[in-house]
């Protein structure tokens, strides 16, 4: 059977694939960030995860307004990168894993979850950033993705409960796939941001640094946290947060704190990152 | 539900993207999305007000888009993430749109998220500041 | 406050738009059909629905699939007749009802139900048969409609009692909308009929009118049965039944049968039609 | 899991569109939906086998569509609603479809849903004919 060995939350900020993709990470702006990273990428190629799930947001670029799904799981063979109006990014294509995302996506909806299946999607910088992050600039992304998109930009978005509970719904999916995989699941977005209106550049470091306490220690407790928290204290697309208690929902309630890395500011964004790891 | 919408309203200079925004801004940001083709693009920076007419927007959207006033679209129903393709089709980041939005220079606004961004501190609520 | 005034149940059968559409309804085939509409219709318009919530399937219309939503509200203002391979079929524009659409939309997310919003969407003679069996043939709807699209084509659709729990949702969001609204909840699709291979045009008439019976008196018993159940007994297209356990949520758990009608067939396909009203 | 979607192979003369069908009938059901438009059906009825080397199917897939085999398009992953629109372009109702699966004249096939339709006694199980 598959096996959900680990996780992983990491902000998903543009501007940081911009940075890379114009070979600006040994500038002093990035070199700190970047610098958090160093770890992860020895660490994920130790690991070596066969299939990441990858929980991110779409910002605009595969959902406009005419149709947009609170759950979304790619099911295709490959996605390519989206034009988010500079063109693509050039990294390479995403494989899925076809035979996987299916079996998630019917456990989960016989488990009562809502999800749209999708066999073509592109996907944007909220999916691809993350790669970039942890696998630096391959030829090749070294294992499978499977893309889940979660609405967080039309209100109102799925609550942290909600998403909490997806999260273990995708673990008994995984854990019911007859194939020995390696599989990792990955929270993205985050941390706090404003990018819109007078209150744009809003960073609460001490909402940031409790939230990545509480999503390792009290996941239960942090998934009853209501949207209106999130807009308040870590400002209004700082709600990419909710994103997290997906993956963590997927771990178990005890869980290793492998590494953590919190830096301000990349862009507009407060950049958090965590390794968590599945004691059993 | 209703205390649900409700409670975004006491957060200071911030628009939440509900129904009811969403149902305003609907032509404005299938304008936007419009943006994400390169034929597109160059057609929207050869004649603005010609690519604009041929979306079914009001004239104060379109309006808002040619002034580039971001604050203004949002208000008349327009979703940042889908304005950020104005602003990638005029090459710019955004962290420069947030300098538009916020009235504050690119440089000094660049200074503030160094200092560690915006402060919470005033900005919860609107009754923060009475 | 809206009120949730009662049920519709029907068949939604293409044929029956065809005839319909052809002026052949007074046809010895087709007469015994619409004669069982006749009591509705005449119902209907005493009634007088200012919205209906229409729950139907699209038959690879307006979802391909590249994207295949597991539940999607309708909230745009309007949707045009699909063109589903014979020409879009000359039946009045269906106009919605957006704030509403949006309401429920909504509630039932944040009761973690996990919609696809659209904006856009055309609608198939899932929806549009229903329409003309009860309104025959107007130049304008007389009510507004908000379409709610249930997968039944993909593997697997929602369970029985995740449509059942849906209903109650709805209902609940109904109920705490700020308008005098008499809304009224139609469920469509079956009765027992398949269309595919060497065991197409099998009918159950035993198991439809037990389900009928159950619909209405058990509905909490008929929401735990299993698709297997479905396409053993009532063909691999009587899946749609399912889709009349959204409308039944939405009614009270004690509700008044007002009219039954059964007929075989319409082409492959038995015709099953309920009239409910709550009593309170 | 397992035995939600074994059991359906127990249903006789069903094939149920599981993910497995989907992922092998996509391009074939993708070709179908783009009959959808009147230009695209007059492409197709003008030269079918050219309008069906544009869509990445198998040979297979085509040959069964061209020979109107629907059976054998379900058993490689055609849905009955998306072979509808091969239907449709035929002129051909759901009802001649069933009479061309069952491989029963149409005014037989007819008949028989007049007379209440095939009955399930004998059908809910593979093991009911051993
Ligand atoms: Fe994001
Ligand atoms: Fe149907």
């Amino acid at each position: 059977m598959a096996r959900l060995t680990g996780g992983i939350a990491t902000s998903h900020v543009p501007a940081i694939g911009v940075a890379i993709d114009l070979g600006k990470t040994n500038e002093d702006y990035w070199k700190p960030l970047f610098a958090g990273y160093d770890f992860s990428k020895k660490w994920i190629k130790e690991e070596k995860p066969d299939v990441v799930i990858l929980v991110y947001n779409d910002h605009a670029s595969a959902f406009s307004l005419e149709l947009i799904p609170t759950f979304a799981i790619g099911c295709a063979e490959s996605f390519q990168p989206a034009d988010e109006g500079w063109g693509h990014r050039k990294v390479p294509v995403v494989e899925g894993h076809p035979e996987l995302a299916w079996h998630i996506a019917q456990s989960t909806i016989l488990d009562e979850f809502d999800m749209t299946i999708i066999n073509k999607m592109d996907v944007d910088h909220g999916l691809t950033v993350p790669l970039s992050l942890m696998f630096g600039e391959p030829e090749k992304w070294p294992c499978k993705i499977i893309p889940i998109a979660v609405n967080v930009v039309q209100y109102p978005p799925p609550t942290g409960n909600r998403c909490y509970n997806l999260g273990k719904a995708i673990r008994k999916a995984v854990e019911s796939f007859d194939a020995d995989l390696n599989v990792q699941i990955w929270g993205t977005g985050g941390m706090s941001h404003q990018l819109q209106g007078p209150r744009a550049g809003l960073i609460n470091q001490e909402f940031d640094n409790q939230f990545l306490d509480r999503i390792v220690k009290d996941p239960e407790g942090q998934a009853k946290v209501p949207h209106i928290d999130y807009v308040r204290e870590a400002g209004s697309e700082g709600i990419e947060l909710v994103m997290w208690l997906i993956m963590r929902g997927a771990l178990d309630k005890d869980v290793e704190e492998v590494y953590r890395f919190y830096h301000v500011p990349a862009s507009n964004t407060a950049v958090g990152h965590l390794i968590l790891k599945n004691k059993t | 539900m209703k205390d649900y919408n409700e409670a975004f309203n006491d957060v200071p200079g911030t628009v939440i993207f509900d129904a009811t925004q969403s149902r305003l801004g609907f032509h404005l940001n299938q304008f936007c999305m419009s943006l994400m083709k390169e034929e597109n693009r160059e057609a929207f920076k050869a004649d603005e007000k010609a690519y604009l007419q041929k979306h079914p927007m009001t004239d104060e959207q379109r309006d808002a888009v040619i002034a580039r006033d971001f604050n203004r679209m949002i208000a008349l129903g327009g979703n940042i993430y889908f304005l950020a393709k104005i602003g990638a089709t005029d090459g710019h980041s955004f962290q420069k749109l947030a300098s538009l939005m916020t009235g504050v220079p690119e440089e000094e606004y660049r200074d503030m998220m160094l200092a560690g961004g915006r402060s919470p501190e005033g900005n919860r609520s609107k009754s923060e500041n009475r």
